[in-house]
């Protein structure tokens, strides 16, 4: 097994506030970790830095034992991090299908004139012509639960279903670890239950994921440990028990009590 | 005193929250607890008349004033402080006061109310000429209450005050708010994150998760229930 | 060729900042316009055509410096009427669903009919402002000038600060700049956000009107002159920052001086393109302009 | 496979009406206006790549119409290059010089981007009019040579008449068709588009959105080339005029009255102003007024406020009625 990615005192400062402080973890390979904490305490930050978003003031992010600290989004997906967004990020006046065929592209190794080239000498007439591409793409809307929305615009499908399609595009390009932001925030109790199956079905066919959510019972339900950030730090780390009733972390989120320190 | 009925609201295709009723009354102290993302902003920003009500009713003193411009909304003394300490950073602490005031027109009693303001934030009257922008954030909060004082409320609204300030300042403005509730009497609808404190000062409270309430009671009450430490954390 | 401090340096910078203070006047409508409402107005030079013309026939009407100073007042009625009409029905169907594209195209499309509304109304054939000073010059010891360009840069200055007292001292001159800083705030105060849209570009094109008077009593009027103040005003905008008005004056005099030596020392043919050139050095050095702010985290 | 066959029949339909037009229609100045019209198609068709698929708004758009125009114009009067080669090299100059925008293109959006283009196109402007050895000025170059005729066997195909330079225009407009539609349908397609609709969610599945938007700069510049060199030997007149804004500006109401990011709009676009203003013109006779500027400034405006998705659209939406009434 061994740690696929880990972070040395990570820390990012917007102007005078630190949103991100001294953070160091490990994600072990296969294993799903929690990130929870009240709100502001860093943890949707922390997502955009190991995925390139922007890059951390100070401290080092390792996926692999490789270096991407100071890596660019687009090249850190290749690498194998794909992720998903709190507010989802999809391509409205796509498809779903389309979606996720942009998805496949396999940029790691052809970049836009090789594209260029590939559209006049290689594909199909059109990418949704080419049946081995859409049979992929079909694969993936299936595992996720969309294929009924094959070709709606994704614009106009309802937005429960675009946190999934989210997910769909995001293992389109085959990660070997997942960030995924409030998968499940919207999402109705229903809803809520069927995303949780999707998550440890991803994990059970061994991709590696760290999650944010503050929904309890998803994120007690399917970690296999947790972080707890609160203002940027790190304050707790481990089983989920345990650090659920771990004094710091209560207090962190039922917050103190002003007139009991007076 | 503010009811609000079967509230429907959406961001698009984003249903924020799903059918929202409660209710404020003269006095009170209401708390609205619940989880990042559960629609307590949006919620505020219905009844402030910035975001519309796809169905359902806001009443206030009886008027419907679901979907009514923000400035009518404000006009009848219903003030939200908003979240994030959004003060305006280009204009001086004084200008950010008068935007406060903007709709009354009884230059006396701002000036009184000014008085009081300065009386109950120090601060801010050193900072009086300082562009709002150079404040640090727990000074941009109490600018932010301070200028919602103004207004002259009869409900202020406010939305996680406490959020991102250090512990210490945090307490100065929990003091604040019991001081404001307290001694001028004004009715107050708030979001806080604090639920230990948020509870405790409230004479009434709602959860409100995923866009719909899901518990309601006295905050002592709630405060004690067992089920709410389980329930604001979610278990 | 480095420009020594003789007399044609002194001249060169004088005439530059009297132009530079007329792109003043109509750079700070646009920024304005684009700080409270994110619009980018293209049609913005054509107000000050429109503007240009009023001054034309009120002159041909009344003349004199009466005349010139009522042309200005009734520019800055007309066009500011005309900004508050075209807000209405062109702008404001878009704020809630608009795009960068949708707001820039719209203005395109205002900016195509209103030069040749003028071109069909007013005909091709440019028209001057007569110089109510009779071309008297006036002599400042180092550099000359004539007394009606001088008179425009001293009114270009008023003009100045009737804005800034306006925005500073009244109280919807406060709520448009609190709403160009926070809108959500400022519909939290109780502004009227729909009133301060209205008269956000009612100010803004009023300055550009009356800075439309003073262009074209410097340069000659023609209903396609617009194109060009609109193109002057945008370089001004990026140079200071877009929705800063006190970069857009200092923009102004930069791009007026600009011009003057640019023209003067390095190629007279090209002095129309010297705000372009600055602008492009300036966006690839820093994309939000002179003194502007970096937008978002 | 019958939906298939049908589209090629479509299609073979389609390309027997455009070939016998000129045998129908004998009059030069129609074909005349045809020419223009074909012209002006690719020019949509490529501003359209750049700003309907990638959401970058180019309003200089009218140099690289110019520089192909120059280009080739100046090679074939200057070296005697051949036209027909001269057309690619006006695309592959004005590639280069969309190259050359795309670079500070990459860090900007909106007013910015807006306005380093149209600078770029008034700079070269005045170039064009101020490099007199090259350029003949203000006053263009004028005499510009045909198209030089193609011998195939026996037969001769001159290019003379409005009606020879029709077949040429045809054939060209097909063939940016057909790359555009490519493009678009391909990886390399779905890829700007997703970048369109959300950048940062692009680059969360590794596209660089630098490298594309430097690659469809240099595309859409190649063909506005392609049609500048087209025109230059159609008119066998070049002027400065050619980079002016205003033509950017007709470029754009078409596109936009056609319909945005559509393959269908910019055509339709720029057919139907192209004969709505020569209509116009005809009209300017009988009542005595030029009101084509002030129908496309106003046409421009409703279509924004009230048809955003241009004819396109509303052809999409009433076919889509009718279907649904049925």
């Amino acid at each position: 097994m061994g740690a696929i990615l880990t972070t040395e005192r990570l820390t990012k400062n917007f102007g005078g506030l630190t949103a991100v402080n001294d953070v160091s973890f490990s994600l072990e390979q296969g294993e799903i970790l929690g990130l929870i904490g009240p709100n502001g305490a860093g943890k949707t930050t922390l997502i955009n830095l190991i995925s390139g978003a922007f890059p951390p003031s100070k401290g080092a992010i390792l996926f692999e034992g490789r270096d991407i600290t100071r890596d660019k989004a687009h090249t850190i997906n290749t690498l194998g991090i794909a992720r998903t967004f709190q507010v989802v990020r999809i391509f409205s006046r796509l498809t779903a299908l389309e979606n996720v065929l942009a998805a496949m592209v396999d940029r790691g190794r052809k970049g836009p004139w090789s594209l260029v080239w590939d559209s006049f000498f290689r594909r199909a007439c059109a990418l949704t012509e080419d049946k081995e591409a859409c049979a992929t793409a079909d694969g993936l809307l299936e595992f996720v639960g969309i294929s009924r929305y094959r070709d709606e615009q994704a614009g106009n499908m309802p937005y429960a279903l675009t946190k999934r399609l989210e997910i769909a595009r995001a293992l389109a390009t085959q990660p070997k670890l997942l960030l995924l932001d409030e998968p499940s925030s919207g999402l109705n109790p229903a809803e809520l239950t069927g995303q949780i199956d999707l998550i440890q079905k991803i994990n059970a066919q061994g991709t590696s994921i760290l999650i944010i959510e503050h929904v309890m019972k998803v994120i007690m339900g399917i970690s296999h440990r947790l972080i707890v950030l609160h203002y940027g730090e790190k304050i707790a780390e481990g089983e989920p028990e345990k650090v659920y009733n771990d004094p710091l972390v209560v207090e962190a989120y039922l917050g103190g009590d002003s007139d009991a320190q007076h | 005193m503010l009811n609000i009925e079967n509230l429907k609201v959406a961001y698009g295709k984003a249903v924020a929250l799903h059918d929202v009723s409660m209710r404020v009354e003269e006095g009170e102290l209401v708390t609205l607890l619940g989880s990042n993302g559960a629609g307590k902003s949006t919620l505020l920003k219905t009844i402030s008349g910035v975001n519309r009500a796809l169905a359902g009713r806001i009443l206030w003193k009886g008027q419907e004033i679901q979907n009514q411009p923000s400035h009518v909304v404000v006009n009848q003394g219903i003030i939200q402080v908003p979240e994030g300490r959004a003060v305006f950073p280009d204009l001086s602490v004084a200008e950010n006061l008068r935007m406060g005031a903007f709709t009354r027109r009884d230059e006396d009693g701002v000036a009184s109310d000014l008085e009081e303001v300065f009386e109950l934030f120090p601060r801010l009257k050193e900072r009086r000429q300082q562009l709002a922008g150079t404040l640090s954030g727990g000074e941009a909060q109490m600018l932010a209450i301070a200028r919602g004082l103004l207004a002259a409320p009869k409900l202020l609204m406010l939305d996680e005050p406490s959020l991102g300030l250090a512990p210490v300042l945090r307490e100065a403005i929990y003091r604040v708010i019991q001081q404001i509730y307290q001694e001028k009497g004004i009715t107050i609808l708030l979001v806080e994150q604090n639920a230990r404190w948020a509870l405790k000062v409230a004479t009434r409270a709602y959860i409100l998760e995923n866009g719909r309430i899901t518990m309601e009671d006295t905050g002592a009450a709630l405060a004690a229930n067992p089920d709410v430490q389980r329930a604001y954390l979610g278990h | 060729m480095v420009p020594v401090m003789d007399s044609l340096f002194l001249q060169q910078v004088l005439n530059g900042l009297i132009t530079g203070s007329v792109y003043s006047l109509i750079a700070i409508g646009l920024t304005m316009i684009f700080g409270v409402m994110k619009i980018s107005n293209f049609a913005q030079g054509d107000y000050s055509m429109v503007g240009a013309y009023t001054a034309v026939f009120v002159m041909a009407w009344v003349g004199g410096w009466l005349g010139w100073v009522g042309s200005v007042l009734a520019a800055a009625a007309v066009v500011g009427l005309l900004g508050v009409v075209t807000e209405r029905l062109v702008f404001r169907p878009l704020m809630t669903r608009w795009t960068d594209i949708d707001m820039i195209m719209v203005s395109i499309g205002l900016f195509i009919l209103l030069e040749n509304l003028a071109q069909l109304f007013f005909g091709a054939t440019p028209r001057m402002i007569d110089d109510p000073f009779g071309g008297r010059t006036i002599n400042l010891g180092v550099a000359s000038t004539s007394l009606l360009r001088l008179f425009c840069f001293v009114f270009a200055g008023v003009a100045i600060a009737c804005l800034e007292l306006f925005l500073n001292r009244s109280r919807m001159g406060v709520a448009i700049r609190a709403t160009s800083q926070n809108r959500f705030a400022a519909q939290l105060m109780g502004i009227d956000i729909n009133q301060v849209y209205r008269l956000t570009f009612g100010v803004g094109a009023l300055l550009a009107g009356v800075g439309g008077v003073l262009y074209g009593t410097l340069f000659a009027i023609y209903p396609m002159m617009g194109a060009l103040p609109t193109l002057k005003a945008f370089a001004v905008t990026i140079l200071g920052g877009m929705g800063n008005i006190r970069g857009a004056i200092w923009g102004g005099l930069i791009l007026g001086v600009a011009e003057a030596l640019g023209g003067n020392y390095i190629a007279m043919e090209y002095k129309q393109a010297i705000g372009f050139f600055i602008i492009i050095l300036v966006l690839l050095v820093k994309p939000s302009g002179l003194f502007g702010r970096k937008e978002g985290a | 496979m019958s939906a298939r066959l049908r589209k090629i029949l479509l299609w073979a339909a389609a390309l027997v009406a455009l070939f016998l037009v000129p045998h129908v229609v004998e009059d030069r100045y129609f074909m005349h206006i045809v020419v223009m019209a074909g012209i002006f198609t690719i020019l949509t068709l490529s501003w359209n790549l750049l700003a309907g698929y990638t959401g970058q708004l180019n309003l200089g758009h009218a140099a690289f119409y110019g520089i192909g125009a120059y280009t080739s114009a100046i090679l074939a009067m200057q070296t005697g290059l051949s036209p027909w080669l001269g057309l690619f090299a006006g695309g592959l100059v004005a590639a280069f010089f969309g190259l050359l925008l795309g670079f500070p293109a990459l860090r900007l959006s909106g007013p910015y981007l807006a306005i380093t283009t149209i600078g770029f196109a008034e700079i070269l402007r005045l170039v064009a009019m101020n490099w007199v050895d090259l350029t003949r000025g203000s006053l263009g170059l004028s005499g510009v040579p045909l198209l030089t005729p193609i011998k195939i066997g026996d037969f001769t195909m001159q290019f003379y008449f409005e009606r020879d330079y029709y077949y040429v225009v045809v054939a060209a407009v097909l063939f940016t068709l057909f790359c555009i539609r490519r493009l678009i349908g391909s990886e390399f397609g779905v890829t700007l588009q997703a970048m369109r609709d959300d950048e940062a969610g692009a680059q969360s599945i590794g596209i660089n959105p630098s490298s594309y938007k430097l690659a469809v700069f240099t595309i859409s510049a190649f063909f506005a080339g392609f049609a500048g060199g087209l025109f230059a030997h159609f008119a066998r007149l070049v002027s400065p005029e050619l980079l002016a804004l205003h033509n950017t500006f007709d470029v754009l109401t078409m596109t936009m009255i056609g319909g945005l990011g559509t393959i269908a709009g910019p055509i339709l676009g720029a057919v139907t102003l192209t004969f709505l203003s020569e209509a116009l013109r005809y009209m300017e006779e009988v009542i005595k007024i030029d009101i084509r500027l002030i129908v496309y400034g106003l046409l421009l405006i409703l279509t924004i406020l009230f048809m955003r998705e241009g004819l396109v659209g509303v052809i999409k939406n009433s076919w889509a009625r009718m279907k649904g009434g049925r």
